[in-house]
């Protein structure tokens, strides 16, 4: 049955433009421009969802975005506004939240035993037997509403981008249209923003002077210079600071974008939305807004029916009603609520209305119920901003209170009046916003320094005049005589919130929670109004004094992709990466570094450090240049040892604590000029280690002269380790004395390697092995790289991974901070209590190391050996004594390539700390094996010889 | 029986409330009898034996305990909004024991065992739903925290194990736990025991099992001054009049600064807003909870098919609970790393509560230097599942001056004693 | 999102800063007490209204500042370089402009 | 020792077809797509540390937040507060960096060759505002960051110095990194300014058209 009307003056559909998709398995025609219900109404459909709890089906309502009976399942996109998106061609709709099928829904059987899934029905059932509660809960769940997401639909491409407008208009109606262009002539940027696909607001489905007036405006919005339209765009969302959130969703490259608008001022234009009335059967299909009517008539040429009954109370309502018998719709009877006319059921199976009960008694068949009662103030973005709006019983809507400097109001929102009225207030908006906004451009520049020369003439032009915005007297309709639904999208009726409120749940935030009134898809802007004036009623208080439920972000729900966007995660990579890409290196992600794990082997790579000499790419080691001659007061501040004799060529190990005496980062640092230092840090630790001393220098020691340069990444590090590491470096080290005695352990040499000039180098062993840490100009790492892998090629030089590393230095007994420590360890734990130097004048965490050294009942760190060389116990596996007590764990365990057995380091209470004590360790599946504590960390030659040969 | 007479007893003794079951909710449909008050109105009186500051959940349970363990009846509960409206009504209701120090894990076990029976001791059905509860290793550093947690757990007989991705995947088969990822998934904790409750019925389940007992349930009580004299606590002021007493339970989670403040004692708490967010429904398709701290994201399904978010704390102190953008943001990011395939769903509404941080990640519990004013505060982003065990071990102590076993780690003078909890490791991520 | 004002670079979105802290004077750890130490680590006045506190910036000029920042409604007033600095500096300036004397604070 | 001479490579890795030049492997691609980008990482990069109102600072002339051309043709950028940044032709760093050095300042000064640790590039066209809008939240407009400007600020989420340095009258920025995420800054660059039909343009190219990277 085609319900599609005559070409309609304001129709924006194109009946050039047919084609067909597909809803619930059917295929169905439709126009380019209608929307999916839109298209589907015209061709009869009058069903498109079953409700959330008594899946009684459900229609049209509102004919837009948030209509609650159109939400739809879009391929692999669930809960789709079919009253909003645009259908195209091929598109493949069907309902949700059925079972088994649109029309015969077995759930529907709910709706029969209404009366007893009240409010609260949940909470007072199904409490026993406990045991029995989980498999309620799976029943329960089936119920559960919306559409479905598969775990293979595809994400999409999403963005965003930031925009530093000078206004934000929300809403393109006639008076954002007329703001944005009124502070664009003044001058101003200006962003306008229009939820539907074209501008216009209620202009759209107007008289013939509408049409022109909407004509005019779009001519003048289209050629002021400095506005940017956006449509089937919106405002969701006014945060701190005037940071607004606009949702783009018709773009030809993205899916969606969210623009992040820093706005100078923030211009509301989002005219008012028409409130549902509450009485019987005002879900049944068939119960429409008169701007659904309004909308479906003028916009898609749909006839919404053929007898109707209109409950007006207001001009929306008449329009409606004419727009009816202009469509050939029978308008059996105009319901005036202004003269105290109003009904009091309607009447009608599943199909839809049949009849309507009107409060004199008189019942008249109809399939179509029009209600025009009133207006909701989408007051949710003034909200966000701060405002408290007031509640105004005269015109039975909230108005704006106090408004801030950023945020100005205009449209219906602000009152009523004539289009004049309305335009010549929105036109001074749009001026004052301009005002404002550039007051507040030029503040923001005086505060950047480029900008800081000319002081800014903060000129102080003459406040705007507003033309006074009458606000017209509406009636106060909330419900009828009978109960009906106030949540659409949830199912909750009025006879649930005066059962909420006599149980207790009295107080309209309590209400909501125990209703969950207002807590679905339309988050209030169709429900708030209702529930509130039900609720004051309940409890015989006002409207005013009830209060509403608290607006939150977003304004219209927003897809998670939109937020998402591009997903920006920084990784870094060393010089040497295209290297290990190539021998087949597998990735480690740490942190942002992506590092060589291993090279395929790692028990491999341990026994060529130990009998040959491997190459490790450490270059995400934290580095800092050090300048000024105040350097070692600093170091001294910031290690908990000595470091005022450092001499130059000579490099330190340090531990560093914060104030709390817990240890933070360690490392190396050498000394490489009189006054030129390189720090070392963890990689993980090396941006905190920046910040930290920023922190001393900027706050606390400003007069000490010290320059600090990052330079992790200037250089390319890599470690040389192995017996026969030194004659390696031999072959390709110029200008530096390789000898052990001119270039000792611990010591730091500048030269050049494999023809790359500005290395420098220290011996230190992080493996216990002869090793050379090299620091070459990063641009040259893999020239440097590669020389080091062909030179010693005959002496078997081998890449090893930080596997092969961690293995390394658990033979060799050293710890790592944040794996062998933990958020309470300080150095006398892991056994550097000598390092400390409390008669050092001042260092972070003093007090706390001079109480932790007197206390001593912290945890040991020991090295720590099985019995049974051939287990290795889980890191974090727990040291047990007694029968469950706790009392210390394993921090580090490998398989020791070189020892052939397993090692370990681990955390004992101070009682258990002696070599020699045998302990249990219980692994994960229960099994408590013995582990010795050894007399060293170090397990493999803890003389340190190697290192020093 | 502890150190107050239930003066109130003959009169305000324990009134049986109309009973919730199906039967019944089946006798009042049929014969449409409304079902009574599930708390009463009072005016305030001039005195009551003890003054909880507080209507969350921690407030209530200590009310609703203090009687049903102790028969101390004679309790104020002061809430200065409606109950629940602070974090009690805000939490993404996640409930868990795997914690990391021994200490820990019994102590948040016993809320769980608690958790199990509260819908039958209370008869109020808060949905409790152990579902399980994954906490994802994206590196080796934390898959060996989640290891030690497991390990602890198990000692403590916690039901805690590690997996690999495997089973990730088959428990949660929305889950991308592919090699090439930003974030590779390397293993995950899983807690069967674990879940999600219904919150506001908790804590309304509680004030109905409190006010049954005669505790007085004051809504719309802000507690402005609390009188202190000779070091001991006198009595509370209030917006709607002055409240005699010589015990007061500071129960205000994020607010616990100001009210601690009003006795003079000073508090390791700073207050940051947590926030989270909620989808539109769709058909359950996720069972266990799901969290990661390398990506500051957990996310639950509810019956009603809407996923529940939450992340880390803002990164600034705070006491607004207006909410950013940011949070959405790095949120939906998130969630999409881990399950890429929700990138149309939508958020429906986001909101925040207020959380009151300790250096520890441990809350700070029992008596301070003032006589007569304890506290109950520093729940931080975790304090939801430890409501019921925190009413019956505070209520323990009012009732008999002695500190349980089970709250002595978590005193005020921990911080003083250099003292600190080990629960950084486990509690870094809110939830 | 707020807006940062930083003494050198301006009104830059919070997202760029690292919120450092309460303000507090660090003890002389020679002539304090153990108790008062923990104290100073630990203790925090948390206010609800004006807090006065440090930040980074981070991604900015990497300069640490102090600000008055009122924690119910988050505006900021009274941007400053760290006392320490301007001690050391006797009163000078940081830059022009930008460092607000007054108490209005950032308008925007 | 006679070892091949050594090549300096960017951590951006070049669009053939490929070539060496001042001893850097760079690109030749060419393009004249509106924007293009282009990696400038060989270019000469030295960093001055020294008080913001000392003879160095006065000799450099450019305040924080602004850059400018010097008489030798090396673009001085104030990129902190008490900090330059100084871009010249590569292989020109230690010229550039001795005349810093003989400026006599009272003050701690202190002169970096940071070449190796930084990466550079370059996006140009009458979109590549439109393109860094979408990576950064800094306002480009004309008013607040025009020919000149120079801020550091969170750019895809990686701390950068953008410097406005049009040529020829047309909108160019040059981005500066820490040289590790130079290929993820690059990389993400391209992404945004794909829906503009962005391409690269190799260093080499530049230079053989007489503009200098
Ligand atoms: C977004 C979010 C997610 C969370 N997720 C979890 C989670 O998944 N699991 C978990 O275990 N925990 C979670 N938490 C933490 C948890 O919500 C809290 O720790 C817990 O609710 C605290 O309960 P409470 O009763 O102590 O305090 P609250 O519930 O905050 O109650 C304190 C009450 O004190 C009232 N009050 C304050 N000042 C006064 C005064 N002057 N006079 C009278 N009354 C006053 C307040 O109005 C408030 O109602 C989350 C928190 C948030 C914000
Ligand atoms: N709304 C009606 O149906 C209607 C009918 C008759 C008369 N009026 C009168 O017209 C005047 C209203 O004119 P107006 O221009 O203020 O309102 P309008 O309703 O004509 O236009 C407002 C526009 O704002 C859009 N919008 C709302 N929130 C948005 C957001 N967050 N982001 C983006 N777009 C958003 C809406 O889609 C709508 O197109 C009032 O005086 C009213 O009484 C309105
Ligand atoms: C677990 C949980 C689930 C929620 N689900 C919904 C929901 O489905 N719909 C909704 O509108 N709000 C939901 N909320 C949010 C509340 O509406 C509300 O925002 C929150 O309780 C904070 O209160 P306020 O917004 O009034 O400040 C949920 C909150 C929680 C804690
Ligand atoms: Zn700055």
């Amino acid at each position: 049955m085609s319900m599609r009307l005559k070409p309609q003056p304001g129709e924006v559909i194109d009946r050039g433009r047919r084609f067909r998709f597909t809803w619930n398995g059917e295929a169905y025609p439709a126009y380019e421009g209608d929307t999916i219900v839109s298209a589907l109404a015209a061709c009869g459909e009058r069903v498109f969802s079953r409700s959330f709890k008594y899946h009684r089906p459900r229609g049209l309502l509102t004919a837009s975005f948030l209509d609650p009976g159109c939400m739809v399942q879009v391929g692999d996109e669930p809960n789709v506004r079919g009253a909003h998106r645009r259908v195209e061609p091929g598109m493949v709709v069907s309902p949700q939240n059925v079972w088994p099928s649109l029309r015969f829904d077995i759930k529907s059987a709910n709706g029969a035993f209404g009366r007893f899934l009240s409010a609260g029905f949940y909470y007072k059932t199904f409490i026993k037997p406990r045991r029995l509660w989980p498999a309620y809960r799976s029943v329960l769940r089936r119920f559960s509403a919306g559409g479905v997401v598969s775990p293979d639909s595809s994400h999409g491409y999403f963005d965003k981008r930031y925009a530093h407008p000078d206004v934000v208009v929300a809403g393109g109606g006639p008076a954002g249209m007329a703001a944005a262009i009124a502070a664009a002539e003044a001058g101003a940027q200006v962003l306008l923003v229009e939820e539907e696909y074209e501008l216009g607001g209620h202009l759209r489905w107007g008289n013939e002077a509408e049409l022109a007036a909407l004509r005019e405006l779009r001519g003048e919005v289209g050629s002021t210079a400095g506005i940017e339209v956006m449509t089937n765009s919106v405002v969701n969302g006014r945060y701190d600071g005037n940071w607004v959130a606009v949702l783009q969703r018709n773009l030809p490259h993205v899916v969606e974008r969210l623009v992040k608008a820093r706005a100078k001022t923030l211009v509301v234009a989002p005219g008012l939305i028409e409130r549902p009335y509450v009485f019987e059967g005002n879900d049944a299909p068939g119960v429409v807004l008169s701007g659904a009517v309004r909308r479906l008539v003028n916009l898609y040429a749909v006839k919404p029916g053929e007898r109707a009954v209109v409950l007006s109370a207001n001009e929306s309502g008449d329009a409606a009603a004419e727009d009816l018998e202009r469509a050939g719709v029978e308008v059996a009877r105009v319901v005036d609520a202004r003269r105290g006319g109003d009904v009091v059921r309607a009447n009608g199976g599943g199909k839809g209305v049949r009849s309507v009960e009107c409060a004199d008694g008189t019942k008249i068949d109809c399939d179509l119920l029009v209600t025009a009662v009133g207006w909701t103030a989408p007051t949710s973005l003034l909200n966000m901003a701060g405002d408290r709006p007031v509640y105004d019983g005269r015109a039975a809507r909230f108005f704006p209170s106090r408004l801030t400097e950023d945020v100005l109001v205009t449209g219906g929102l602000a009152g009523d009046g004539t289009l004049e009225e309305l335009l010549a207030h929105a036109r001074a908006t749009g001026r004052d916003a301009a005002g404002r906004a550039t007051r507040t451009g030029r503040a923001l520049r005086a505060g950047i320094p480029q900008h800081a020369d000319g002081q800014p003439e903060l000129a102080q032009s003459p406040p705007v005049e507003y033309p006074k915005l009458p606000v017209y007297d509406h009636p106060a309709l909330f419900r009828g005589k009978t109960h009906g639904i106030v949540d659409y999208s949830e199912d909750v009726t009025s006879k649930d919130l005066v059962a909420a409120e006599k149980e207790g749940y009295d107080a309209i935030e309590l209400a909501k929670r125990y209703t969950t009134v207002t807590m679905g898809s339309a988050q209030g802007k169709l429900e708030t109004v209702n529930a509130v004036a039900i609720m004051a009623e309940a409890t015989g208080s006002t409207i005013e004094e009830t209060g509403t439920t608290v607006w939150r972000p977003p304004y219209a729900p927003i897809t998670l992709g939109a937020l998402a966007g591009r997903i920006f995660e920084p990784v870094r990579y060393s010089p040497m990466q295209p290297w290990h890409e190539r021998h087949g290196a597998k990735p480690l992600v740490a942190g942002a570094w992506i590092r060589p794990d291993h090279y395929g082997d790692p028990a491999s790579e341990v026994r060529n450090v130990r009998e040959n000499v491997g190459l490790i790419d450490v270059t995400p080691l934290g580095k800092f240049d050090l300048r000024g001659p105040d350097v070692p007061r600093l170091l001294n501040h910031l290690y908990v040892n000595e470091w005022s004799n450092l001499d130059v060529g000579a490099v330190r190990y340090g531990v560093m604590c914060l104030e709390d005496g817990v240890i933070f980062d360690d490392g190396v640092t050498g000394r490489l000029g009189s006054d030129r230092y390189i720090l070392t840090a963890t990689s993980s630790g090396a941006a905190s280690v920046w910040e930290w001393i920023d922190n001393w220098l900027q706050t606390a020691k400003p007069g000490w002269r010290i320059h600090i340069t990052p330079v992790t990444t200037a250089y390319a590090s890599i470690n040389v380790a192995g017996p026969k590491s030194r004659d390696l470096l031999l072959r390709l080290a110029e200008g530096v004395d390789l000898s052990p005695d001119a270039f000792p352990y611990m010591r730091v040499r500048t030269g050049r390697i494999a023809s790359v000039d500005g290395c420098f180098m220290w011996r230190i062993g992080f493996t216990g092995e002869l090793s050379y840490e090299i620091h070459v100009p990063a641009a040259y790492g893999l020239h440097v790289w590669e020389a080091l892998m062909e030179r010693g090629a005959d002496l078997g030089v081998k890449p090893f991974g930080v596997e092969a590393q961690r293995i390394l230095r658990l033979e060799k007994g050293h710890f790592i901070v944040g794996q062998d420590t933990d958020g309470l360890t300080g150095p006398y734990g892991v056994g550097l209590g000598r390092m400390v130097k409390l008669d050092k004048d001042d260092f972070a965490g003093k007090p706390e190391l001079a109480w932790q050294g007197e206390r001593g009942d912290y945890l040991r760190l020991v090295g720590l050996q099985p019995h049974d060389g051939s287990l290795v116990p889980p890191e974090a596996s727990q040291i047990i004594e007694d029968k469950n007590g706790v009392v210390g764990r394993i921090t580090s365990s490998r398989m020791s390539p070189t020892l052939g057995r397993s090692i370990c380091l681990g955390f004992v209470a101070p009682h258990l700390a002696t070599p020699g004590t045998t302990l249990l360790v219980q692994l994960p599946d229960g099994e408590r094996i013995p582990i010795r504590v050894t007399q060293h960390h170090a397990h493999f030659d803890p003389e340190g010889t190697r290192q020093r040969g | 029986m502890g150190i107050f007479n239930n003066r109130n007893g003959s009169e305000n003794g324990y009134r049986k409330p109309a009973r919730y079951s199906a039967f019944d909710l089946f006798r009042r449909g049929l014969s449409r009898a409304d079902w009574p008050r599930a708390w009463r109105k009072h005016d305030l009186r001039p005195s009551y034996d003890v003054v909880v500051v507080g209507g969350g959940v921690h407030g209530l349970a200590t009310a609703y305990y203090l009687a049903a363990n102790h028969g101390i009846t004679d309790v104020a509960v002061l809430e200065k909004g409606y109950i629940g409206s602070g974090g009690s009504g805000r939490n993404t209701a996640i409930i868990r024991s795997n914690y990391l120090t021994p200490e820990g894990v019994r102590f948040y076990d016993r809320s769980v065992k608690l958790y199990e029976t509260l819908s039958a001791d209370l008869n109020f059905n808060a949905m409790f739903a152990q579902r399980g509860h994954l906490t994802l290793a994206h590196n080796d550093g934390s898959l060996r925290t989640m290891r030690w947690r497991a390990e602890v757990n198990k000692l403590e007989g916690v039901n805690s194990e590690v997996i690999g991705p495997d089973e990730i995947k088959r428990l949660v088969p929305y889950i991308d736990t592919s090699e090439d990822v930003r974030y590779p998934i390397l293993g995950a904790l899983y807690h069967p025991p674990g879940g999600i409750i219904r919150h506001d019925a908790v804590v309304w389940g509680y004030a109905r099992g409190a006010d049954a007992y005669g505790a007085h349930i004051h809504q719309n009580t802000e507690v402005t001054g609390i009188d202190v004299v000779d070091g001991r606590v006198g009595g509370v002021k209030t917006n709607r009049g002055d409240i005699a007493t010589r015990v007061v339970v500071n129960c205000t989670a994020g607010w616990a600064t100001l009210i601690s403040g009003m006795a003079g004692v000073r508090m390791p708490i700073s207050t940051f807003p947590l926030q989270a967010a909620v989808t539109e429904p769709v058909r359950p398709f996720l069972d266990p909870v799901i969290v990661s701290g390398t990506l500051h994201v957990y996310v639950s399904q509810t019956d009603r098919g809407e996923l529940v978010f939450g992340a880390s704390v803002d990164p600034f102190t705070s006491y607004s609970m207006r909410g950013t953008l940011e949070f959405t943001e790095g949120l939906a990011g998130h969630v999409l790393e881990l399950m890429p395939s929700l990138s149309r769903m939508r958020v429906l509404r986001q909101w925040a509560g207020l959380c009151d941080m300790t250096p520890d990640f441990s809350p700070i519990m029992g008596t301070t230097p003032v006589a007569g004013f304890l506290i109950d505060v520093g729940w931080g982003t975790y304090g939801f599942k430890a409501g019921p065990v925190s009413g019956e071990t505070m209520a323990e102590l009012i009732a008999t001056g002695k500190t349980p076993e089970l709250i002595a780690p978590f005193g005020l003078d921990r911080f003083e004693r250099g003292d600190l909890m080990g629960e950084k490791g486990a509690a870094a991520v809110g939830h | 999102m707020i807006l940062l004002p930083c003494p050198y670079c301006g009104l830059r979105n919070a997202s760029e800063f690292r919120y450092v802290g309460e303000l507090s004077e660090r003890p002389d750890p020679n002539a304090t007490g153990i108790e008062d130490w923990r104290a100073f680590l630990y203790m925090r006045d948390n206010p609800a209204g004006w807090t006065t506190e440090t930040w980074f910036h981070r991604a900015g000029c990497r300069r640490h500042f102090v600000v008055e920042r009122h924690t119910v409604t988050n505006e900021v007033r009274d941007s400053r370089l760290p006392a320490a600095q301007l001690r050391d500096r006797e009163d000078e300036r940081a830059t022009g402009g930008n460092v607000a004397d007054d108490r209005g604070g950032a308008t925007y | 020792m006679a070892e091949a001479a050594p090549v300096a490579r960017s951590p951006i890795s070049p669009a053939p077809p490929v070539t060496v030049e001042h001893g850097w492997e760079v690109s030749t691609r060419r393009s004249g797509a509106d924007p293009r980008i282009m990696d400038c990482t060989p270019l000469a990069k030295v960093l001055v540390l020294a008080s913001a109102d000392g003879e160095v600072a006065r000799a450099l002339g450019v305040p924080y937040g602004r850059a400018a051309h010097d008489e030798h043709g090396t673009l001085v950028v104030g990129s902190g507060p008490g900090e330059w940044l100084l871009l010249a032709p590569p292989g020109t760093g230690a010229a550039v960096a001795g005349r810093v050095e003989e400026v006599p300042d009272e003050g701690l000064v202190s002169v970096f060759d940071a070449t190796h640790g930084r990466a550079l590039m370059r996006i140009t066209g009458t979109r590549a505002a439109d393109l860094l809008a979408k990576v950064c939240g800094i306002d480009l407009s004309e008013e607040v960051t025009p020919d000149g400007a120079a801020f550091r600020s969170s750019v895809a989420k990686l701390v950068t110095d953008v410097v406005r340095d049009d040529r020829d009258g047309e909108r160019s920025y040059l981005l500066h990194c820490e040289r590790s995420s130079g290929q993820y800054l690059f990389d993400t660059l391209l992404d945004a300014g794909h829906e503009f039909g962005i391409e690269i343009e190799g260093f080499a190219a530049a230079e053989a058209q007489g503009g200098r990277g």
